[in-house]
């Protein structure tokens, strides 16, 4: 075997931000990658690193960006002894788009379409985030269209349940159950044509806007909406056989990747994660926005914070979102789609060729952009996998001065170390299977 | 009839033996390609949609996805490149066993897409040589069909065996800022 | 003599494949050996340092009872094709050879070949892996009234 | 309005115009307070960011760190909506707190100049912030000390200058397909 020294192009060091050898590495940095950063004292840890073994002993191996259960460019350092995995490091940017420059340089307007990009599972929260956001700076975030919060309400809530079919296909590929990845693509495409005879689009849909949402519902919607509602129940329960009574599912996921409350506050893990640890905190429901405190539904809470509570936790906030939809199916009103406000609504198409005043509107509003007054403001929203928020600055200009969005992948990607200390390989694929990056949201 | 062993059919002077031989390897190859999982972002989950169940690349011969370039004779690079990517994407595409193909997925694989920016690489073709482009932002799971069926015929029709290194020997010389009426000069360089 | 027939005809055919795909690979494929292709495969990354060529021994116990499963394999195989006609002398002829091999099997996982470490031993023993937890009793939910009330803090600061 | 704020309870004048021109501005926990948008924004000051940051958390129930960022004010011209003993500076750390009892954000912009670029690292109250702070140090250079691995987190690590600084262009290569010039 050629030795590697003799490659013709240098290997890709990405320099300190690799893990070091355990013995060059500095004392902080040693306790983030073991994990122990709040679940051990200082003495604990001490006298923990001298029974791991010495540095010659370990191997330190990579799983890289092209690794098929790393969810996308995902690339963890592992320090192992054998099959334990003893330090963790991730090292991202392998997708880091530069999509926070590119929101300087959009109007208000064309953001959606550059922040939809970014947790491209559940592409309508990133949305929806960016025109909260917008609508508080513009201050008119009080008098958006009854309708408009409602179909906002109804959309997001299936993406959420297209989001969490991905993540169950995903994790029972990840962890052996291959036939899951079968069915749960299945559910998901009947998901997604739902969402694109509503808003055109599989993915990366660019539907929820500043003031409202694009288009109004086609007719038939509920026909299409009910269908899907129908069909999904018997599925989710042939979910629950496959894997849930499955010995060999339990045994691989049972007190796998186990986290407390406290390092989850601690470490900033909010979504399923936080929810597994046993804290009830929904933002949905504890700081509700839209229309969802007039709806009726439950949080799902775990109660050991391991893979196996997350698991059930994605499955049953899916009957959850399904028991949403109805209620809106029951509560949609009528009225107009998008605020009718005429510096943020473009004119209705018909009336440009009537009014010269339509038409200028039109025409400012597509070429430079409405104006935001100036200021800052931050809004969250609950998405599949936590709280996603966005931050814009605005100068008073038509383009945001700055933007920038808080990812819960890249937050909850912190939880890793504390998650695999301990375990084996396996193990760490079935904790990054659970704690479901998307690596669009990581990197932005 | 010298054979020289080492470029394997490349190295075979095609002549009327050998022709069924090529045509027999060039369906061989078409019917089984081996995609690898190179999958980046959003088009990475139009990827896997096409490879579920309802539009099913199981019918290409291509619905397992081999995580290692070693067994892989097809790279999908399905979503942007970053440039920080780059390297990886050159030493998987090293790592990968001839004949091999490359299909560019998405618009932000081929051109940079919306992203022209400081981070992405803006188009692939710059790091490893492209042979199907897919546009779309994410291409759908047909698009991507569709590109795979072009690439299907590119390999049917041979023009690939050739193709390690010399390419079609055509130079195009384009002047930057050139109107579209004046003529693109062709010179065919180097002996075919 | 007539009887054989098959049994040389598939010797032939499978031999034959077998050949015949060698000899198809090595003279068509073509062969550009570069300086990565023979580098490891490190997940896209280009290794900076020598990996470890040094394994623990606990790879080499699986392989131990792998072995053990083997021979006993080996053994079975003509003894299932006759074992019809034996009658109840062949089964436990086969018993006498299975008990001892099993008996190396079971020495083995007993001294821990298996155990991977302390983590999966306390896993193993931990509340939290039991048959009767399934994904609907492992969860609570929280309607109106489980919420943090906002009197006391949920989490312990 | 899901979040908007009760009456701080250090009795100052509880209407904005009043706070605003008050010579002194309206304290909160000892630091001035602004109000954006409905939502509570505290101006600490680099060296009392962490003591602050720990009573929050430790009194006050603001146990989860939400978000670490950065803002590069270099070409802002409008009002920043700073009080009046805060200096504008060119860059600003952005602290995103959040209280599970009271269902509350907070939010704290720390000043940053641009000539010395360092701001002491949260690590040690909340170690969630510790990949957030990277990123900032990777976008803005923003140097954060007490952090145990300051490296960049995103950017190839030969990459030289911060992207998100306003003087960083945005790396946009001129479209080759232009429109035919003398289109009649």
């Amino acid at each position: 075997m050629s030795t590697v020294e003799n490659l013709p192009f240098d290997p890709t060091d990405e320099g300190s931000q690799e893990m070091a050898p355990r013995g060059s590495a500095g004392a902080a940095e040693l306790l983030r990658e073991l994990g122990a950063t709040l679940r051990m004292s200082e003495a604990e840890v001490a006298e923990l690193v001298q029974e791991d073994p010495s540095e010659d002993q370990t191997m330190i191996i990579n799983m890289g960006p092209q690794h098929p259960s790393t969810h996308g460019v995902l690339r963890l350092m592992l320090e192992l002894e054998g099959e334990t995995v003893l330090r963790t490091k991730p090292v991202i940017g392998y997708l880091h788009t530069g999509m926070e420059k590119t929101g300087e340089d959009l109007t208000y307007l064309q953001g959606p379409t550059n922040v939809t990009r970014m947790d491209y599972a559940s592409p309508l929260f990133n949305e929806l985030a960016f025109s909260l956001t917008t609508e508080k700076l513009l201050g008119i975030d009080e008098d958006i269209p009854e309708r408009a919060q409602w179909i906002r309400v109804l959309m997001t809530e299936l993406n959420r349940i297209t989001s969490h079919l991905l993540f169950l296909a995903t994790n029972g590929m990840d962890v052996g159950a291959v036939s899951m990845m079968v069915w749960g693509w299945r559910d998901r495409e009947r998901g997604l044509r739902v969402l694109e005879a509503v808003t055109g689009l599989r993915m990366n849909h660019n539907y929820i806007r500043p003031g409202g949402v694009a288009a109004d519902l086609p007719d038939g919607w509920r026909d299409t909406v009910l269908g899907f509602l129908d069909y999904l129940p018997e599925s989710l329960d042939e979910y629950d056989v496959l894997l849930t009574e499955q010995p060999i599912y339990r045994e691989r996921l049972q007190g796998v990747g186990v986290i407390t409350a406290e390092e989850a506050v601690a470490l900033g893990a909010t979504g399923p994660i936080l929810r597994s640890t046993g804290v009830p905190w929904d933002l949905r429901r504890e700081m509700p926005y839209l229309t969802y405190d007039q709806l009726d539904f439950d949080v799902i809470v775990g109660s050991y914070g391991d893979c196996f509570d997350r698991y059930a936790i994605r499955l049953h906030e899916i009957r959850e979102s399904m028991k949403i939809v109805r209620q809106v199916l029951e509560k949609m009103p009528r009225g107009d789609y998008r605020i009718q406000d005429k510096k943020v609504t473009p004119p209705p198409r018909a009336r440009i060729d009537e009014s010269m005043e339509a038409l200028i509107h039109h025409f400012k509003i597509f070429t430079e952009g409405f104006k935001v007054p100036e200021g800052e403001a931050y809004c969250a929203v609950e998405s599949p996998r936590g709280e996603l928020g966005c931050y814009i600055v605005s100068d008073g200009s038509s383009k945001p001065y700055r933007m920038h969005i808080r990812g819960p992948s890249f937050v909850n990607l912190q939880t890793l170390p504390h998650m695999m200390r301990g375990g084996l390989i396996a193990d760490a694929v079935a904790v990054i299977s659970s704690v479901d990056p998307i690596m669009g949201e990581v990197d932005r | 009839m010298a054979w020289d062993l080492s470029k394997g059919l490349e190295g075979l002077e095609h002549n009327f033996l050998t022709g069924t031989l090529e045509e027999f390897v060039k369906w061989a190859r078409r019917m089984s390609v081996m995609p690898a999982t190179f999958g980046l972002a959003c088009c990475a989950i139009e990827m896997m949609g096409a490879g579920g169940p309802h539009y099913d690349l199981a019918r290409f011969g291509m619905e397992t996805f081999r995580a290692s370039p070693r067994q892989a004779d097809l790279m999908i690079v399905a979503g942007r490149v970053s440039q920080k990517m780059a390297p990886v994407l050159r030493q998987i595409y090293d790592q990968m066993m001839e004949p091999k193909w490359v299909i560019s997925m998405g618009v932000c694989a081929s051109t940079g897409g919306m992203f022209n920016n400081y981070a992405l690489v803006q188009g692939v073709d710059q790091v490893v040589p492209v042979d199907a482009y897919a546009p779309g932002c994410p291409p759908g799971p047909e698009t991507l069909i569709h590109a795979i069926n072009t690439l299907h015929e590119k390999i049917r029709d041979g023009h690939l065996t050739r193709r390690p290194g010399e390419g079609l020997g055509l130079h195009v010389e384009q002047k930057d800022g050139q109107r579209s009426d004046q003529p693109v000069t062709l010179t065919t360089a180097g002996s075919r | 003599m007539g009887q054989y027939l098959p049994v040389v005809a598939l010797a032939v055919l499978a031999l034959l494949f077998g050949v015949l795909s060698i000899l198809a690979s090595k003279l068509l494929a073509p062969r550009h050996t570069t300086a990565a292709k023979r580098a490891p495969y490190e997940c896209g990354i280009v290794p900076g340092r020598e990996t470890l060529e040094r394994f623990p021994v606990r790879f080499y116990l699986v392989a131990m009872s792998f072995i053990v499963f083997d021979i006993e394999i080996i053994f079975l195989y003509p003894w299932a094709v006759i074992y019809r006609n034996l009658g109840p002398y062949g089964l436990w002829t086969v018993v006498v050879f299975a008990v001892p091999v099993l008996l190396a099997l079971i020495y083995e996982i007993a001294h821990g070949s298996l155990e991977w470490g302390p983590h999966q031993r306390a896993r193993r023993l931990s509340p939290m892996v039991t048959a009767e937890r399934t994904a609907a009793t492992t969860i609570r939910r929280v309607g109106l009234e489980g919420r943090i009330e906002a009197g006391e803090p949920e989490v312990a600061a | 309005m899901a979040d908007d704020v009760e009456v701080p309870e250090d009795g100052a004048p509880s209407d904005e115009a009043a706070a605003e021109a008050a010579p002194e501005p309206e304290l909160r926990f000892g630091v001035p307070v602004t109000r954006s948008r409905g939502q509570e924004v505290l101006h600490p000051s680099r060296d009392e960011l962490v003591s602050l940051v720990r009573m929050l958390r430790d009194d006050e129930g603001y146990l989860m760190c939400l978000d670490v960022t950065g803002v590069d004010y270099l070409t802002y011209e409008a009002d920043r909506g700073l009080p009046e003993g805060i200096a504008p500076e060119r860059f600003e750390v952005v602290v995103t707190l959040i209280s599970h009892r009271a269902r509350q954000r907070l939010r704290l912009r720390v000043q940053v100049p641009e000539d010395d670029p360092t701001c002491p690292s949260i690590f040690d109250v909340h170690p969630g912030a510790e990949a957030m702070e990277r990123e900032v140090f990777d976008m803005f250079g923003i140097r954060f000390e007490g952090h145990p691995d300051l490296t960049r987190i995103l950017m190839p690590e030969d990459w030289e200058g911060h992207p998100l600084r306003k003087d960083h262009a945005i790396g946009r290569i001129p479209v080759q397909f232009k429109a035919p010039q003398d289109a009649r």
